[in-house]
This record gives structure tokens, sequence and C-alpha cells, in this order.
């Protein structure tokens, strides 16, 4: 009772008891080897895929609007964090913060456009604007090193060198849990409540005095420079940044997450990075018919289709609204939060 | 003609209408009453199939239209025009009427009928190839009721037509649905305006968080102490 | 003879801009009717051509006599009932999402129809055949008859569909569905079949274009890949809410690769060419023929 | 003193003229009405005064004390910020977002942070936040909403919408707040309560409040001044007894005692 | 014994691609290794053991390919990575395999890095600079040509070709062949070859080397022939093999430029050479067609197998990189492999086939003897 009271009021507590926990776990297995190394490789992923849709959350799920092209800014990230590690050994930190910051100019850039179009048109010319940028990766080579791909170790704080990935996926937590509560601050204040307004009434947002100009902005910049911290870290977990994983494919992956995982939310934000990155593996090892081609695109893509027929609101955000929420309601005599279906 | 049997209807946990007996005459015009958020629309929209009732059973000359898709129900000749002006923003104003007609597309004379309506509605007239959402709210309200009069209904079913017109236009949309119905089209009228729907009205319903509370002749309800103190407002 | 080179590069152009075209206008017409962005029209193509080229291939083994004919007609056959299913299974149930919810739907469309394609047709390309096949010279250009079959082709889809949406009462029911499905409901108009019957349209037009766009590319499951992106670049260009549009901008994509790659760099012609649209757009944000969604408060 | 002042306005859409030559004052602290028939633009007017359409001649003057502000110099996000605020004839509130959160983003202007402010909270950041926070309540409170704060503003039925909207406005800290329609929607007696309230709110909160509506017996109840447009055309300025007396306004917009 | 032997069984493991828009490579391919592996365990297995094969699918993706590797070396324990597919993947998980020392036999790539990974890697198909570089040879010596073109797909694969023909000019001294407007890339999913043509035919050259898989290169032959274009055209060994003239449909679609067309081979494709696979394929997999990546698929079984053939003392794995370092073998369906210390150029010989005719069936006839640069 006590803890569930912590937890309604505290709105922090949820977020630091659960990287405590799941950084304890990680402890254990450092000691005993608990995952196979495919799994701790699956866990880095789910971590930074998840700093990537809380980005692709402030955008679409707050303030309304679609970019098709985030996949560039994370490769963006990633060849940045490459080319500075390399060519200019800076340490970790510098590195990762200013693999957000450039793609978060870039960001800026794109936001003007989003000034000038809309929904669909916006979403298919951010789409061009990805491609592009793809295909420039493959030409400069002198940046991202061409089809050969670049390649990188893994970073080093004060002389103590990540090279085991728990020790790397211990790490990546830390950051998500910086970029949670960073996050959490930013859409409970005037911010946040401006992005949001934006998306459920431009009129009205703008007679409250938000500048649509300035908001777009931010939101766009915030998200790329997300995404890019995202491909920052993705570079030193996989050390190897290839041009071809940067297209279209994963921008419609990060719009995915976001949508599966629950809208305007930071719990449905690491759930879809979850979905998307956990289910096309699990269903590669399903024993019977694992064996079929293709069946992982297959099953991923009916996995797909049935969280928006069951659940349209996201996974996270159904489990909240139906479960979580009348729980509390229950358990500690609140007023139910009425809403509507 | 049109019959509610025990109905009760939700939205999710939300019971918005609880056990709903009604009846409507051939050739009547019958009011719904009642506050905001009394179930009125919610009524409405039972009978169009909008809502599906969890209880009861709706009848339309004897055919039982429960739980049919609302454009069969249309096609039985019923029509309802929603509240709030719903009318279809990027089309033009023609087009909007244009798709009113669509229950009676196959006979011939439909275009004729837009005489009909533009002689109700001036304005529409001149405005005819504005889009909808450019209209002014007034202007986009009348064009609600003149896309539902396109249907050439059997019932017609207006949710507060009046809403946000002029003084001027609701005594003429009280006019015209008086002339309507005196060609033989039969009246379920919701309004806020009671005053002037129980002065139209044959007969009327006053509802009360989804229950019927009241019912009768509209004169005998106009007078009724009880009844202009709750729902009349001061100036009665 | 330069303006021989020119004029031989725009022809190219034309006969690929208008495949685009081809592939864009079951786009749009499902955008219309649905608001809904189908992803999966590309692979659904993909789907339609492979069976296409099934029936073309048997037809001629059994001695057929107009084997291409027969795989026309069984194309058309098929995707009437493939775009039928589509919307059945996965389209309809889902009809209640949001709009994004809906775009993930043929998100995961993309990966089903592919992956099985994958499975039942396996990996290998196969050679389709042009419509008419050959081609005429002119002087040092080759002009393909193919090309304006193919345009030609576009050309009546986009002045049926536009005529069907403009003056029908049909087409004005789907625009009102789009805008506002209750209500359209209300006015008596069976949406549910109106949202079937674009289904099916669009994905008979969609193995019209993938049978026009095999020869181009062999049929394999990776022929719409490169074209889809570009159908729906085109669309967005020449404004998703005309049928004159995506074709101008199916053409303007075609012509504008061939001269870049010609004149000035094949490395960078994506990049040029895009780069180009979308300043374009900058300017046109409803694309050259969109309509504009005038707001009012 | 005129807090608000129309000078030769107009606004065209194509060919049609929607506002012409329109020139009216507000005094400040009054009640002030704007009637029309249906078209005769009024939601124009007020679409023109703050920013959302550009009129194509005339000015806007926003008078302070010791100020004159042409409006029409700014763009519509920057009027809040000169206390001038508005509700809108279709209601347009944040529909997913929380009834509190509808009325601090009222605030928005009057909470001076930025983003890094709020997401590392560096210092100032809570009395700030908490302070708006108050004052939501009180507004909540005074409309009597507040038992609904942590509700969404979407699942609200209409009159509470309408209400709600009228607190966001308040939070903005206005000076002259301009109403479209408030009463649509609303039975007689609620339309009695509102006048009530929107008399309050002028004397508590010391407001000029420019109203557009259609329900006579509100106008008539407590405008102290109105103007009748028609066309776009000013008809006539009075007050309500001047009003209604008018030939003109009745043939034009009351039309006559005749019976159904 | 190193891990992944036992008494019964060596297992070996290997990651491609087998899914997706990739799978046109990794299926055949597979399909080969397995027929080799099967070939050899029905006939009694090696060293007294059978070979089991873990096969992991990456989707071409090099993060999951590099996941994958991980999980076989650690998780699995196998004893050897043999055939990795795909030339990111390898890349991304190098690195890996160079610090375990796993044994790493056979690479589905041509990538140059792999020349230089380290002791523990074993390439063998030719990696596309080097036959780029025998690719201007055969251009210079055999073709006698003064004039190239060269349309390359522009990813991984062309570049390194269009780098080795540069660089074989150079040490050839022939530069002035290759005027660099006549070296025109394309899209590896272009569609309209238009301005590709154009560009070549205004060049007026006398022979054409197309650096493209076969998806592209079909249309790039159909495209010859349409604008005529009638100079030889010399294409990669990737597309060695019937089932690329297949996709031509050269009799409808090419019956004069398929005349033209020369295609570089590193193995053996002869009757005699193509029995053994060919049985195998019969009874292993009937349904499925022979292409250049099923051979290359059973050549990482052969060479992988070659290696254990050879070994000597306990099966472990600094006995096995001896094993190959020692390794000459000239039994299989490449010419000849072989490995010392320090040296992992791959094989190196490779011959030029032309396409002929018969009673309306195409495919590819050697023309000239193996050759190294
Ligand atoms: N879509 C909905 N979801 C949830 N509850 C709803 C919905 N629509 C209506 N309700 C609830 O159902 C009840 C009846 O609403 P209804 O719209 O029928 O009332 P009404 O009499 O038409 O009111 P009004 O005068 O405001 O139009 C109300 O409590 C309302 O809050
Ligand atoms: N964006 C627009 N494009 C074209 N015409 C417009 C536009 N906005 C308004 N109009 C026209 O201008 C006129 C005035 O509209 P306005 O909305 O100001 O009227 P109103 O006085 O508010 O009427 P109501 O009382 O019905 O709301 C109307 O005839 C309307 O059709
Ligand atoms: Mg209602
Ligand atoms: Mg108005």
């Amino acid at each position: 009772m006590a803890i569930m009271k912590l937890f309604n009021n505290n709105p922090y507590f949820k977020y630091i008891l659960g990287t405590i926990i799941f950084m304890i776990i990680v402890f254990i297995d450092l000691q005993i080897g608990l995952f196979a190394s495919r799994t701790v490789n699956l866990l880095i992923r789910v971590v930074y895929f998840s700093i990537v849709a809380i980005g692709f959350n402030i955008l679409l799920g707050y303030a309304g609007q679609i970019s098709l092209g985030h996949a560039a800014f994370m490769g963006f990230g990633a060849y940045l964090t490459a080319f500075i590690s390399n060519n200019f050994g800076l340490g970790f930190l510098p590195t990762i913060i200013l693999s957000g910051l450039i793609p978060m100019i870039f960001g800026i850039v794109l936001g003007l456009v989003a000034l000038r179009l809309e929904r669909l048109y916006l979403a298919i010319a951010t789409l061009g604007i990805g491609v592009t940028i793809e295909f420039v990766f493959r030409e400069w080579v002198w940046f991202t090193n061409g089809f050969s791909g670049a390649r990188l170790s893994r970073p080093e704080i004060f002389g103590f060198a990540f090279n085991n990935s728990r020790h790397f996926l211990l790490l990546a937590t830390f950051i998500l849990f910086l970029v949670v509560l960073f996050t959490y601050n930013l859409i409970r204040s005037k911010t946040g409540r401006a992005l949001s307004a934006m998306r459920d009434s431009n009129h009205a947002a703008q007679a409250m005095g938000i500048s649509l100009l300035k908001y777009k902005l931010i939101a766009f910049a915030l998200s790329a420079f997300y995404v890019g911290l995202a491909g920052s870290l993705y570079a030193y977990a996989e050390r190897y940044v290839h041009p071809s994983t940067w297209g279209a494919e994963l921008s419609l992956d990060m719009l995915a997450m976001v949508v599966i995982g629950g809208l305007a939310s930071i719990g449905g934000s690491i759930t879809g990075a979850g979905f998307l990155v956990l289910v096309p593996r699990l269903v590669q090892d399903l024993p019977v018919i694992g064996g079929i081609t293709n069946i992982n695109f297959i099953l991923t893509g009916l996995a797909m289709i049935l969280v928006i027929r069951f659940m349209p609101i996201g996974i996270y955000n159904w489990f909240d609204y139906k479960v979580i929420q009348p729980f509390y309601y229950k358990m500690l005599n609140f007023d139910d939060p009425g809403g509507d279906d | 003609m049109l019959k509610l049997d025990n109905i009760s209807a939700y939205y999710g946990n939300i019971n918005a209408l609880s056990n709903i007996n009604l009846e409507v005459e051939k050739g009547e015009i019958v009011s719904l009453l009642g506050a905001n958020g009394a179930g009125k629309s919610s009524t409405l929209k039972v009978i169009s199939g909008l809502l599906e009732p969890r209880d009861g059973d709706v009848y339309f000359k004897d055919d039982k239209i429960t739980g049919m898709e609302p454009e069969k129900i249309v096609d039985h000749g019923i029509i309802h025009i929603p509240e709030g002006r719903q009318i279809f923003p990027t089309l033009t104003v023609a087009e909007n009427l244009k798709i009113g007609a669509y229950r009676i597309r196959k006979s011939t004379n439909w275009q004729n009928k837009l005489d009909d309506i533009f002689e109700y509605f001036p304005v529409l007239s001149d405005r005819k190839e504005q889009q909808g959402g450019t209209l002014s709210g007034g202007e986009q309200q009348m064009l609600a009721i003149a896309r539902g009069l396109m249907a050439e209904p059997e019932l017609l079913m207006l949710d507060e037509p009046s809403l946000g017109l002029a003084p001027l236009i609701v005594k003429d949309i009280f006019k015209i649905i008086k002339k309507i119905n005196s060609e033989g089209v039969t009246i379920l009228l919701v309004e806020q305006n009671a005053n002037m729907a129980l002065k139209i009205a044959n007969r009327a319903y006053i509802l009360e968080t989804g229950e019927i509370v009241h019912s009768g002749n509209a004169e005998d309800l106009a007078s009724d102490e009880k009844v202009k103190e709750a729902y009349l407002g001061s100036k009665h | 003879m330069h303006w021989q080179i020119f004029l031989q590069n725009v022809f190219g152009g034309i006969e690929t801009g208008s495949l685009y075209a081809l592939a864009a206008l079951g786009v749009v017409l499902i955008y219309r009717v649905s608001d809904v962005t189908n992803f999966a029209q590309g692979e659904m193509a993909m789907f339609s051509t492979f069976v296409t080229y099934t029936i073309w291939v048997y037809s001629a083994n059994a001695g057929f006599p107009y084997p291409y004919v027969a795989a026309f007609i069984g194309a058309l056959i098929f995707s009437a009932i493939f775009g039928f299913l589509v919307e059945r299974v996965f389209i309809r149930p889902t009809s209640d999402s949001s709009l994004l919810g809906k775009m993930i739907v043929t998100l995961g469309l993309i990966l089903i129809v592919n992956g099985s394609a994958g499975a039942i047709f396996g990996t290998d390309s196969y050679y389709m055949r042009r419509a008419i096949s050959g081609h005429i010279r002119v002087g040092n250009m080759i002009i393909r008859p193919h090309s304006f079959f193919v345009i030609g082709l576009a050309i009546v889809i986009m002045l049926v569909l536009f005529y069907m949406i403009k003056f029908t009462m049909f087409g004005v029911a789907i625009r009102a569905t789009a805008q506002n499905d209750k209500v359209a409901k209300l006015m008596g108009v069976p949406t549910k079949k109106v949202t079937a019957f674009t289904w099916i349209m669009a994905t008979m037009m969609g193995a019209i274009a993938g049978l026009m766009i095999a020869p181009a590319t062999n049929v394999y499951t990776g022929m719409m890949a490169d074209v889809h992106l570009k159908s729906f670049i085109a669309a967005v260009l020449g404004g998703f809410t005309s049928f004159v549009g995506p074709v101008v901008g199916g053409l303007m994509i075609g012509i504008l690769d061939n001269l870049v790659g010609y004149y000035i760099s094949t490395n960078w012609q994506t990049v040029i060419v895009y780069g180009f649209l979308i300043i374009i757009l900058i300017f046109k944000p409803y694309g050259l023929f969109g309509e504009i969604p005038k707001k009012k408060v | 003193m005129k807090i608000l002042e129309i000078k030769n306005m107009t606004k065209r859409f194509g060919g049609l003229v929607a506002v012409d030559d329109l020139s009216f004052q507000v005094e400040k602290g009054s009640i002030f009405g704007l009637i029309g028939p249906n078209g005769a633009g009024k939601t124009t007017v007020f679409n023109s005064i703050t920013r959302f359409y550009d009129p194509e001649e005339g000015e806007v003057i926003l008078r302070t004390q010791d100020d004159e502000i042409n409006l029409l110099n700014y763009k519509s996000h920057q009027i809040a910020n000169f206390g001038l605020a508005r509700t809108f004839q279709n209601v347009e509130l944040f529909g997913n977002m929380s009834v509190l959160d509808n009325m601090l983003v009222g605030a928005h202007t009057n909470i001076k942070t930025n983003f890094l402010i709020e997401g590392f909270r560096l210092p100032g950041f809570r009395n700030k936040e908490n302070e708006a926070k108050e004052k939501a309540m009180d507004i909540l409170g005074f409309l009597g909403l507040k038992k609904l704060a942590n509700q969404f503003a979407k699942s609200q039925p209409y009159g509470v919408q309408k209400l709600l909207e009228l607190g966001r406005v308040l939070m903005t800290e206005p000076r002259i707040i301009l109403l479209d329609e408030p009463a649509a929607g609303m039975n007689d007696s609620e339309t009695d309560k509102l006048s009530e309230l929107l008399m309050k709110i002028r004397d508590e909160y010391n407001l000029t409040i420019f109203l557009v509506e259609h329900d006579m017996g509100l106008v008539m109840d407590i405008c102290d001044e109105i103007v009748a447009i028609n066309f776009g055309k000013s008809i006539m300025q009075g007050t309500p007894q001047e009003i209604q007396a008018s030939p003109e306004v009745q043939e034009a917009y009351l039309g006559g005692d005749d019976e159904l | 014994s190193s891990q992944g032997v036992d008494d019964n069984t060596i297992t070996i493991g290997s990651v491609g691609v087998t899914s997706g828009p990739a799978a046109f490579i990794g299926q055949p391919y597979y399909e080969g290794m397995r027929a080799y592996f099967s070939t050899v365990n029905d006939e009694g297995g090696v060293l007294g053991r059978e070979i089991e094969l873990i096969q992991r699918d990456d989707e071409f993706d090099p993060a999951q390919a590099r996941d994958h590797v991980e999980e076989l070396i650690y998780d699995e324990e196998v004893f050897a990575i043999v055939g990795q597919l795909g030339t990111p993947g390898v890349i991304s998980s190098a690195q890996l395999v160079r610090d375990a020392g796993i044994p790493s036999v056979y690479f589905g790539s041509g990538a140059t890095e792999l020349t230089e990974l380290g002791e523990n890697f074993f390439p063998v198909q030719p990696n596309y600079v080097y036959e780029g570089k025998l690719m201007a040879k055969y251009a210079v010596e055999h073709f006698e040509a003064e004039n190239i073109a060269v349309l390359y797909q522009n990813d991984d694969v062309g570049r390194d070709g269009i780098q080795g023909i540069r660089e074989g000019l150079a040490e050839m001294g022939m530069e002035e062949h290759l005027n660099e407007d006549a070296v025109i890339s394309h899209n590896p999913n272009e569609s309209d070859f238009t301005a590709q043509m154009q560009r070549v035919l205004v060049q007026d050259p006398d022979m054409v080397i197309v650096f493209s898989l076969s998806q592209a290169a079909s249309l790039i032959v159909r495209a010859a022939e349409d604008f005529g274009l009638e100079v030889p055209m010399l294409t990669t060994y990737s597309n060695a093999d019937a089932s690329f003239l297949a996709t031509i449909e050269p009799s409808e679609t090419a019956p004069n430029a398929i005349h033209n067309l020369h295609v570089m081979g590193w193995l053996d494709v002869d009757e005699e050479g193509l029995a053994p696979l060919n049985n195998a394929m019969e009874e292993y997999y009937p349904d499925s067609v022979i292409n250049a990546y099923t051979m290359a698929g059973w050549v990482a079984g052969e060479t992988f197998v070659a290696g254990l053939r050879n070994l000597e003392g306990d099966i472990t794995w600094d006995n096995y990189i001896e094993s190959m370092n020692n390794l000459e073998f000239t039994d299989g369906l490449a010419a000849e492999i072989s490995f010392e210390p320090g040296v992992r150029q791959g094989v190196t010989h490779m011959a030029v086939s032309k396409v002929v005719e018969e009673d309306g069936e195409y495919f590819f006839e050697q023309l000239t003897d193996f050759m190294e640069f």
C-alpha cells in the first residue's frame, strides 16, 4: 500500500525503481552470466532505440509533427561518433553530446520545412529528405568510409573501457534514465504543454500566445538531438556503422515504435522500442515454424496489426488505461478518472 | 410510425439512456427536451443506428431496425441531422447538398429538390461553390439542415437545429419545419429553445439523466408550472 | 546530335515517369477515400505481378493463343479478390483506429505481403514482356510503342478517376466518407462498401501498374522498392488531392532523373532530384495541383 | 477610455466583402455586444483582431493607460501578450490534455522559463509552475470545475467545455476578452446562469468583455452597448433598448413578432 | 580439442541473409553449402565426425550479423565460422572473430578488407578489387580494348570493382584506355538506364565492363540491345551462371547483345567439374535452380572440409589454422585454393567465358585459360 502511494505521489519513483531493478539484474548477470550474450546485445539495442522512440514521441506524440526522415539523424549521430572518436579522439561524453547537437542543427532545418508542410506532405517530404541524406552518406566517403563502413571501439570513461557488453548495457541504461527524467520534466512543464497544445489545436495554441514557429523548431530540434544521441550509442554498441542501415525502413520502424508502444508516453516509447527490437527476434526462434522463409517478417507484420486491432492506443497506454489505473483507483480509493472509451 | 421499446444505451460504462419508451405517430411533430447531457442526442443516435442500444428495440413502420447499419436505416426513410453542424468541410455547398440526395439518387428529379432548398435558404444559393468549411457558423448550420432535407425523409430528426442561428433565421427554420410537416413529413425535434419547440410540437417528451420524466401534449407541458421552472428559464 | 540525346532522355523519362504515375494513382485513390496512406501499395502490386507472371507463363506453356491478354485479365480478377481480402481481413477490423494506427497497419501489410511473396514465389528474378514489344528508331533515338501504351493507360485511369470523384454521386460519396464517415452514413452512404470498393479499385490499379513496371525491373520481390518511393514522392509533388498531380509529378521525376543522370552526375542523381523536388514543395506546400485546404476558426 | 478601437476595417474573401469599412469602439470595463445576421462578418472581425486573418484595410487599436498598439502589426501568438484573449465559435480546446493542463496553457506567456530550466529543474522552476497551478485551481473553483481538473478535456460535456474555454482565457491575465457565441447550445436557464457569470467575471477580474451572440435574451440583459452589423457594415450602434427599437435591426436581424 | 568438437560431430556456424530482399543470395548459397555437407556426412563424415551447421539469418543487417556471430562463438560454441555471407555483416563482426581467434573460413563477400583481417580469416572468393584488376587485364590483352567504358552498380560491389579496374590499368600503365567520363554509375535498383546508355554511347567505346549484380546487369544487357550497343561486354563472376541468362530472356529481349556478353569466372564450370554439385543438388534440393550462389556455398563447404582433411593432430583451432596455411586444394570447383601464413588473397585465378547459343538454349562457355593478374 505504502509503496503504491509512493508510486502515485512521486512521479519519478517508478523510473528510479525500474532503473535500479534493471541495473541490479544486469549486475547479477555480470557475476553469474544469467543472459546469453545475444540477450545482452538485444537489451542494449532496446535501450538505445528507447531513446530514439522517446525523441520521436516528443515530435509525433506530443507535438503532433511527423517525420519519416529521422533515421538519417540517427545515422548522422552514429557517423559523427565514429568520425570524432577516430579523428579527434574526444572522450565519450563530449562525443555523444556533439553527436546529438550537430544533428539537432539539421533538425532545426527540418523544422523550418515543417513550418510550410503538413501531415502527409510533411511525412513524404521528410521521407525524401531522409533518403537524400542516406545517399549523401554513401557518397561522402571521407566522412563515412562509404560502403566499407565506419569502425570504432567501445568508449572509455576515466580510463575504464566498456568492452564488456554488460558494462556497456549499464552505461546505456544510465543514459536512458537521464533522458527519461529530462523528458519527464520537460513534458510536464510549459514547453511540454505548449507542444501538446500545438498538436491539439493550432488556433487555440496561437491564441494563448504559443508561437508555432518556435515550438515546431523545438520539437524537431529536441527529437533530432535524442535520435542523434541514440545513434551515437548505436555506434559505440555495434562498433560499426554501415550506410544502408539508415533508410526509410528504419524511419518507418521509429513510427511503428511510438504508435505501437503508445503515443505521448515515455513508457510507451520504451515498450514500442522493445516490441520492434524483440518481436522479430522472438518469432525467428519459434521452434516449429521458424524454418519457413520470411516467417519473421510475416509474423512481425501480423503482430503489428494485431496490436493496432486490439490495443489501438498502444500497448503501454492500453495497459495503463485498462489495467494499471483502475488498479490504483481501486487500491487507493481514488475517484475514478472517467475518461472516454 | 416510430416506437422505442424499453431502450437502454451506454458509452463504455457510462449509462446514457435507461428504459426509454417513446412513440411518434405519422404526421406528428414530437419534441424531445431536457438539460445538457440528458440523453436527447443519444436517443436520436439510437434511432439512426449510430449508437447500438444494450437493451430494447426500435421499430419503424412495423420493421425492427435495432442494430441495423445507419445507411440501411436511411433507406427506410429516417434522416438524422446531427448536432453541431457536421457538414463536410472541403466539399462545396453544392456537393454537400448532393450527398444529401444520396438516398434518392436513383430518382431523376432530385435536381428540382435543390431549387426548393435554395428557396428556403437563399444564402446557400449564393455560396454554392464555396467550401463548406469556410461558411460562417450559422451558414453551416443551415447547410446541415438543408442537406438533411435533400433526402426527402419520411421521418426527419433534427438535433438542435437553431444552434448559432440569428433570431430571424430561427423563426424561418421553425416555419420550414412546420411546412414540411404539413407536406407529410414526420418530425422528431431536439431543441434547447424549449419555448419554440413546444410551440410547434404536437407532443413532447422531457428527459432527465437518461430517463423520460414527463411526456404529453405540448400545450399541456408548456403550461405545466414544474416544467416551466425547470426547463423554460426565467423569462416565463 | 545534342538535341537527340536530350530528347531521348526525355522520352525515356516519360516512359518511366508514367510508371510512377500509374503506381501513384492507386495510393492517391485510397488516400482520398479514407485518409489512409497505404504504404503497402507497392508490395501488393508486386504480389499481383507475381500472380500475373505465373498466369502468363502457364498460359503460354499451355499453348494459349494470347497469353499476355490472359495474364492481363487474370491480373484484374486476382487483384480484385486480393484487394477485397486485404480490406476485409486487415483494414476493416482496424477501421476504428487513428490515422497513425492505420499507417502502421499498412506497414504491417508490407511485411506480410512481401514476406509471403518471398515464401511462395521464391527469391529469383523473372523476365516479363512489355505489352507491346520492340522499338522504333528515329534517327539515333529509339522510341518504344510500349511507352505510349503506358502513358495512355495512366491518362485514361487518371481521367476516369477524375470524372468519377468530381462528378458522380459515388465520387462525392467517397469524399464525404473520407471527411466524416459517421455523417456520411447518416446520409445513407454505405461507407463500408465504399471503402471496400476503393481498396479493390486501388489494388487493381496496382496490379496494372506492376504489370507495366515489370518489364523495366524484372519480376522479383524487391521490384517495387524504388518505384514505390518515387510514386509517393510523385503524388506529393503533384498534390495528393488531385489525380492530375501524380501524373505530372511522376513524369517530372522520370524526366528529371534522366536529365540529371545524363548531364550532371549519376552518383548524385538521387540527391539532386529529391533535393530539387523538396524545394518545389516548400514553395508549393500542397503540391503543384493540390487543393489548399481552407481553414476557418 | 476606449480600450479597443476598430478603424475602417475591410476584409475580403475573393469577391466577397465579409467586413466592409467597419469602425467602432469598445469602452473599457464594459460588456460590449456585436450582433448581426449569419454571415454578417462577426467571427471575421474577431479573427482579424486576433490576427488569424489579415484584413486588407484598417487598424485595430488596443489602448492601455499609457500606450496605443495597432494589433495588425503583430502575429496571432503575440496578441495574448497584450492582454487580449478570445474563445472560439466552435469550441477549440486541447482535447487530449487534462482540464488543468488546458488552464495552464492559458498561463503560457506568464511562465517565463525555457526548456533547459524545465528539463533539468533548475532553480526557480517549481515556484512558477506552482503559482500557475494555484491560480488555475482558483479559476476552476470560480467556474465550478475544480473536481474535473484531472480529466480529459475532450470527454467533458459541451457546457463544461465552453466554461473551460472561458477559464483558459482568464488564465492569460487579460484586459479584454472576446467571446464568440458563449451561449450557443445552452437552454434558457443555463443561459441565465451564464449572464450572471459573465457580469461576475467582468467585475472580479476587472476586464472588458466583447461578445458575439445570437441569444437576444443574454445580449439585451448584460450588454452596455451593442453594435449591429450586416454585410460587414455597421447598421447602428447603441444601448440594447435603442438597438431593439431600431427598425433596420428588426428587419435585418430580429425579425418581426409574427407567429409561426 | 577446441570447442564445438565432440566424438561424433563438428559443429560449425554460419551467418547470412535468408529472408527479405537480399534472400535471393542466401537461399541458393546455403542450399549449396548444405548439399555439400550432406554429401560428406552421407559418406561417413570427416575425421570420423559428422558436420553440423548452425545457420543464422541476419536480414542483411550488420548489427544483427554481429550478434549472431557473437552468439555462435560464445553461446553455441561452434568450432568455426564457415561461409559468413554479406560484406557489412562480415566487417561488423570481424573484430569479434579476430579477438576470439576462431577460424573463419570462406566469406560470401568480395570485399577487399577480408585480405587483411588476420591469420584466422580464410577468404576464398576473389575479391572485387582483384577481379576488377583482372578484368582490366583481360580488356586490354584479350579484347584489345583501347577505349573502355565501365557501368557499375553504386554500392560496395561496384565501387570495389571500378577501383580494381583503375588500379589494374594503372599498374599496366594504361590509364589512358579509360576515360573518366566513361565511368558511369547506376543505383543498384535502377529501372531506367536511358541516361547511362546514352553516356556510354557518346564515348563510342570498344568494350564495356559491367560491374553490376545480376538484377541490374540483366536490365543493362537488354538496354544494350535496345540502344544498339554492339561491343563486347564483360561482367563479374557473380553473374556467371545460367539462371542469370534466363533472367535476361535473351531470345526475346537481347538476341544480338547477348552474343557480346562475357563473364569472369573463378570456378570450373564444365560438366565434369559441376557433376558432384549437380548430383548433390538433385538429391537434396531437387526443386532448386543452381546458380553462382549455389556454387559459392558449395565451395565454402569444400574449403572448410579440405582444411579438416589436411589437419594433423587434435582438432583444435591452432591445428586447423596451420592445416589451412599448408593447404593446396585443387580437387574442388575452384581452380586452386591455397593459403600461406600472411597471405589471404583468396582465389586469384580467373577465366573469361562467353555466351553461346545452342537450340535456343543459352549458356556460358569458357573462352580463355585461367589467369592471374
Ligand atoms: N461519445 C460519448 N462518450 C462518452 N459519453 C458520452 C458520449 N456522448 C455522450 N455521452 C454522455 O452521455 C450522456 C447523454 O449525452 P447526450 O449527448 O445524449 O445528451 P444531450 O441531451 O444531447 O445533451 P446536449 O444538450 O449537451 O446535447 C451524457 O452524460 C454524456 O456525457
Ligand atoms: N475563409 C473564408 N473563405 C471564404 N469565405 C469566408 C471565409 N471565412 C468567412 N467567409 C464568409 O464570410 C462571411 C462572414 O463570415 P463570418 O464567419 O464572419 O460570419 P458571422 O457573422 O460570424 O456569422 P455566424 O453568426 O453565422 O457565425 C460569410 O458569408 C462566410 O461565408
Ligand atoms: Mg445533444
Ligand atoms: Mg460566427
